[in-house]
Formats: structure tokens, C-alpha cells, sequence
């Protein structure tokens, strides 16, 4: 089914995707509580290892890169709980994913401005 | 008998919770998002509603994907917030009325609406936020539940396609409307819509803004709710980006309001960190 | 194209687990229990069902009073049992079909059924002992999943009023038959559903059997299932037991049926435990 | 709503009881765990506390009386799970609520042999 729905610059989280990201979301799911981001960065690998992400998704973590961790089955919602570890906010993301500094993102976003 | 006295729609974004918190509501980037505001509750002082259904989506705070609802309706006595991962403040708890919601409860399992009931549920930020908006005399952080209302929080996935159709989401909100008018205590209720409008976090078009279909949205919302009803999905993401379809909270809240609505206030302001903000406070006639 | 067999509904009580655990299958008291399954088998071995959409209700392992979905749709790769707190023997696990699933879920949330996706989902006995029963020659506690289908779990809420209606059961079978008979891939699809007839756990009516409804109901499931449609759920606790109300379970299972079938075997025996206990199959047409 | 719905010898379980006997069906869904169980029979009052149950609910299980558990909110499903603690199936539930013995509540329901 997913394939009916390409969006350009999209991914729709659906079932296919979810299904590949399950154990990766679960792990940044995990992140609502402050004692798991802390045994997240006391041992990053072990931390993984735990909740039994993938090679592609072991990778996209270590890499702190929006763009695999997204094709590796994240979903931003859960990622944002990643990001939140290291201080990022939505418009890091943003920046990051188009290629742009933060402070170009947000002026791109300022141009818009009403 | 309970009385609908309108609906508000209003943006969520968690970093609204910060400038809060920090107090920047006065800053040059944030002070037209606050000033849109004051209107709003001059109207909720005037109606003095007693009870606040919060249409929202949860953003992985109570549901994950082992248990994914469509719908899902609050049933506690007492809402807790809590950490969300990314260090706001955690907000004071609010209260529930649990004889309502269960009445709520019961007309929309009797109207076909296949719901979870939730005797806990955390609520996030699509929650938070608003209440801190529409109430910025109550401390956020003090103990207790110091709200003026009490509140059901309503949780539509937003998040997992299959997402509900406007169109199942419009009769949702209307079948709650029902729900409300048929409860027999005195209670003023007010219908939150949160989250929007157009915006979209992931993907080579995170920033993506779409003020024409924003500003279609508001005016069809006010004049027109059904017409909403005839996207797809699929055309939500489209038009309204990935997290644009929260927009589907507001078709709830607006359904609920029932066929004809007089505007109390309006207002759109790009943007409030990557997104399209807005306000719309509806009275029911 | 997916290809639905036909239906198999079936007791699910937990006492038959610690039977087959310990190997009475052939005393007095449970022979002319077990003596009605060979046929159902009989005709599985024969039409071979590669899928079995199983329709139950959790009682209290997967789900709790915190979030009660009404329906709740399995999207797991793999089903754990596991302990309920009383001593069954956890059975090994079961292989899910996840794209199955998932057409399921999109199919189902298009029609207008409010479901939770499940992508972590434990069966109880309500799930269990139907495959045992049905699956003999498996081993219950060996290791990974032995078991000849893949399965879809779906869990209806009879536990906490308001149920789904009998109406909203009949329909939401109906919508699982559409959604299965979409499906582009090849498999034979058995559906079942489980739990019944008529029993009572609690209460001065504790024990409470009721053999002239069961009779009808099997007549109707038959023969003309929108019959039972009309039943309230206040009329069903009184008719069928408190927890008979599980015949909603083997409504969904005849909805997905569609609108002929031919019965291939119907028994009926009481008392198993506090429970009269029925073991339907129904080719479809 | 409970009020309509009223039949002999049945308690409905509904929003208004689910929301009197939520704390007990809480404590008693722990019971899925084995741990929970020992802890239980370790400490019986310690852990009901831990669950919040009221003086009712406390009385109910320091009893071991099913139609106090019922009254108190219980829901028979998850009270099963307290009652397999002790070895106890449906059958002495259903002797104890209607006052006969295990033998007399089943040749009862021997008596409707079909
Ligand atoms: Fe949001
Ligand atoms: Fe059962």
C-alpha cells in the first residue's frame, strides 16, 4: 500500500515503515524517562544492543543523522526524544535534513513570516 | 442539561511550553503569537466554561505503537503530565470528571465509535500547551490541579497511518457533540481542537508552510466543516505537510460544535518554530 | 487473492488448558468435550488454512483498565503467551503475517472502524487453547512456532460495559471479510471465534447456563446471524451469563463469513468448568 | 447509567465500577508476573498499600471473599488472578459466592449435563 502514497520530500509513516522501525522507535520511546537517557549515554552500544536495533538503525543512531534514522523506520515524533538528549529542537532537525544551516532554516522560515 | 458553549483550535508546539516557561512572551518573535490570544479569553471569561474536552494527538508520551488507538477518550479522576524527553517543565495535574467522560464514554460506544477508554493517560505537550494558553494566570508548575476547568482529553492518531479520515473524524466530533447535549447535569463545555496547522518536520520538506490551504481550512472551518471531510489522507500530508494532518483534532473539535458557529476571534501567525500558527475561537449557536 | 475457508467458533475456557496439560483428554468428564473436535479437524486438514484471523477477548494479560481498546487489531511479526498468574503452562509462540496485518488495519480504519493497531500483542488463553484444540498434534510448550497458520489476533472488548454492541460486532466481521477477501496474495483464511456460550462467573448467578438461548444462538449463527443483532448487551448478560457475552466474539467471526455458509460440524456440551461449551464450523460459501 | 441495568444476581461491569474497583483490579493485573505474587504473599499489606486500595478493598482481600472483592469494585477476570494465588479456580469462586460447597456447585452444574 505504501507505494500509492509518494509525497515528494515524504515519507508517510505507515505500516511498512512502522513495522521496519519498530524496535528503534520503542528505543527513543524509552527516552521519556530520564534514567534511560542517562544508561543511553553511559553505554551507547549496550543501549542498542538492548532494545535490538538493526545494523542500518546502530548506524543512523551512532551517526545522530535525521535522514537514516528516518529510513531506518523512525518516526520524527520519537526521534524528537533522541534529539532532545543532545539540546536539538525541531529546527536543528529541519536544518539538518535540508542541507541548510539553523540559522538558514530559520530564516527561511522567517520569510514566510505574516 | 450540559451546554456546548463553542470550541477553540489552537497551535501546540512544545516549544511554545519553553518561551513560556522561560517567560519570552514579550520577545519580538513571540509576542504576535501571544497577542493573538487576549481575545480568546476575554470570550472563555465571559462563558465560563466548567469543562475542557481537549481534542489532541499524543506524540508518544501515553501510546506507543504496541497499542495504537484510533480514539482513545480519558476516563481518570486526575491527568498527570511528565517528561517527554526534551526538558520541559513538567506541568501541575489536572482534573478529570469521570462521571462525564464515562457518559461520554457510553453514547459514543453506543453511536458506533469503536474507542479506547483510558483510566490513566498521561497527557503531552497537544495538551499542555493550550491550557497554558487559554490559562496563563494559573502557575503551570505549581501543585494540584489549579486549572479553573475540568477536562476529558480525546487523543486522535495523528501519528501511525492509517490516520482516521476527515471525514470519520467530523462525524467523531459530531457524535461527541451529541454525547455532550445528552448529559443530563448543568455544565458549561468548552471543545479544544489543538495541534497545526501546516507544517512538516521530517524530510527534505521539513519547513514546508502552506498558508493558502491554512487560511482554506479556517475559513471552511468557520462557514463549512464538511467540505474538509472530502480529503484523503493522503492529500492532508500533501497540502497541510506530515504533521499538518493534526488539523484533523480541529475537524473534531469542530464537529462537535454542531452545523452553525459564530466566530469570536481569528487569527494566523508563520511562524511559530517550523510551523503555521493559529487561533480560532468558535461560539456554538 | 486471499480466500476465506469458512469459520470455526469454539469455548475457550482455561480449565481445557490444564486439561490438555495434563493429559485428560480422555476421561469421563472431558471425553464428550474433545470428542467434538475430530470433525472441525477433519475439515481443516482438508481446506488447510495457511491464516487464522483469531477473534477473542484479553482477560487481562495484554490490556488493562488504562487504555480498553474496543477493537484491537495484532500487527506483530511473532504472538507471545504468556503466565496469567494462575499456573497454564505458556504455550510457544505464534509466526504473525505483519502485511496481512497491516492490509487488515488499513482496510478496517477506511470502513470506518476505529481500531488499535498492535505491533506487540500477548494472546491469553482466549486465544490459546482455541489453537490447541484445533491443533492437537502441535506441542503446545515445544519450541518457536510450530503451529500450521500464521496468525492475526483480534481482541474484543467483553470485559468492561460498554462492549461493542452486537450490531457493531456483526459489522465490524462483515468489514474483516471485505478487508480479507482485498487481499492480492494467495491464502485460505480461517476465521475464529471464541469464548461462550452461556456462563456466569460471579455473583449469587454464578453458574447461571442457559441452553435454550445457546441453541438459538447456533441456529442463528447458522442460518440468519442478524438475528442476534438485535440483542442490547444488557439483554445478552442476561441471557447468555455475565461472560457470555463472549458470543460477540463468534459474531465478528460470522460477519467475516459473509452472508452463506454450510455448517460442516455443531456440538454442544455442558458443563465444562461454569461454562456450557459449543464448538461450531462453517464453510463459506 | 448503572441504575437501568439491573438483573438478579449480576453486577454489570461498568464505568461506574470500573472506576470504584480501579485500584483493585490494578493490584490484581500485577499478578500476571510471578514476582508480583511472591512480593505479594511476602508483604499482603505493604503491597495493597502500594496499590492504593481503600479500607473496603483492603478489608475484601485480607478476607478472601469474593462477593466483598465484587462489591469493592473487582472485576471477577482480574480477581481470577488473585485467586490463583491460592489455588483457586472458578469453580470455588462460583461455590463461595452462592454458598455451597466446591461438590454441591458442581454436581449443580452436573445436573444440566447435556
Ligand atoms: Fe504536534
Ligand atoms: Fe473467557
Amino acid at each position: 500500500m505504501a507505494a500509492s502514497k509518494t509525497i515528494d520530500g515524504t515519507m508517510i509513516f505507515d505500516g511498512s515503515v512502522a513495522r521496519r522501525g519498530y524496535a528503534l522507535n520503542k528505543l527513543c520511546y524509552s527516552f521519556n524517562d530520564r534514567a534511560n537517557r542517562e544508561e543511553f549515554l553511559r553505554d551507547e552500544g549496550a543501549y542498542c544492543a538492548k532494545y535490538g536495533l538493526n545494523p542500518q538503525q546502530r548506524a543512523a543512531i551512532e551517526h545522530r543523522n535525521v535522514m537514516e534514522l528516518l529510513e531506518a523506520g523512525g518516526n520524527v515524533y520519537y526521534l524528537a526524544k533522541f534529539a532532545g538528549i543532545f539540546g536539538l529542537d525541531v529546527q536543528d532537525i529541519g536544518a539538518q535534513q535540508t542541507g541548510m544551516t539553523k540559522e538558514a532554516f530559520s530564516a527561511k522560515l522567517m520569510e514566510q513570516r505574516t | 442539561m450540559a451546554h456546548i458553549i463553542g470550541g477553540v483550535g489552537t497551535t501546540h508546539v512544545p516549544s511554545i511550553g519553553g518561551a513560556i516557561a522561560k517567560g519570552k512572551q514579550t520577545d519580538e518573535y513571540w509576542r504576535p503569537f501571544f497577542d493573538m490570544f487576549p481575545p480568546v479569553r476575554g470570550w472563555l471569561g465571559r462563558s465560563k466554561p466548567d469543562i475542557a474536552v481537549v481534542i489532541y494527538n499524543d506524540h508518544g508520551l501515553n501510546f506507543f505503537l504496541d497499542k495504537m488507538p484510533t480514539f482513545a477518550v480519558g476516563a481518570a479522576a486526575e491527568y498527570r503530565n511528565a517528561d517527554e524527553g526534551w526538558g520541559l517543565p513538567v506541568v501541575r495535574s489536572f482534573a478529570g470528571d469521570p462521571e462525564f467522560s464515562w457518559h461520554l464514554i457510553e453514547s459514543l460506544v453506543a453511536d458506533e465509535f469503536d474507542i479506547v477508554s483510558c483510566q490513566e493517560m498521561l497527557v503531552d505537550h497537544a495538551f499542555v500547551v493550550p491550557m497554558q494558553l487559554l490559562y496563563p494566570d494559573v502557575d503551570p508548575t505549581g501543585a494540584g490541579a489549579g486549572w479553573p476547568v475540568r477536562v476529558v482529553p480525546i487523543s486522535v492518531n495523528t501519528v501511525q497511518h492509517p490516520i482516521p479520515s476527515a471525514a470519520r473524524c467530523y462525524k467523531f466530533g459530531k457524535a461527541i457533540g451529541r454525547a455532550i447535549r445528552s448529559y443530563q447535569q448543568d455544565a458549561n463545555v468548552l471543545i479544544m481542537g489543538t495541534g497545526g496547522l501546516s507544517h512538516q518536520l521530517e524530510g527534505k520538506r521539513a519547513g514546508f508552510i502552506n498558508k493558502d490551504f491554512d487560511r482554506l481550512c479556517l475559513d471552511r472551518l468557520v462557514d463549512d466543516p464538511a467540505a474538509l471531510t472530502g480529503y484523503s489522507s493522503e492529500e492532508l500530508v500533501e497540502l497541510a505537510g506530515s504533521q499538518g494532518v493534526e488539523l484533523l483534532n480541529w475537524l473534531v473539535m469542530r464537529g462537535a460544535l454542531g452545523e452553525h458557529v459564530s466566530p469570536v476571534s481569528r487569527s494566523y501567525h508563520v511562524p511559530i518554530s517550523n510551523t503555521a500558527s493559529a487561533v480560532l475561537a468558535l461560539a456554538a449557536a
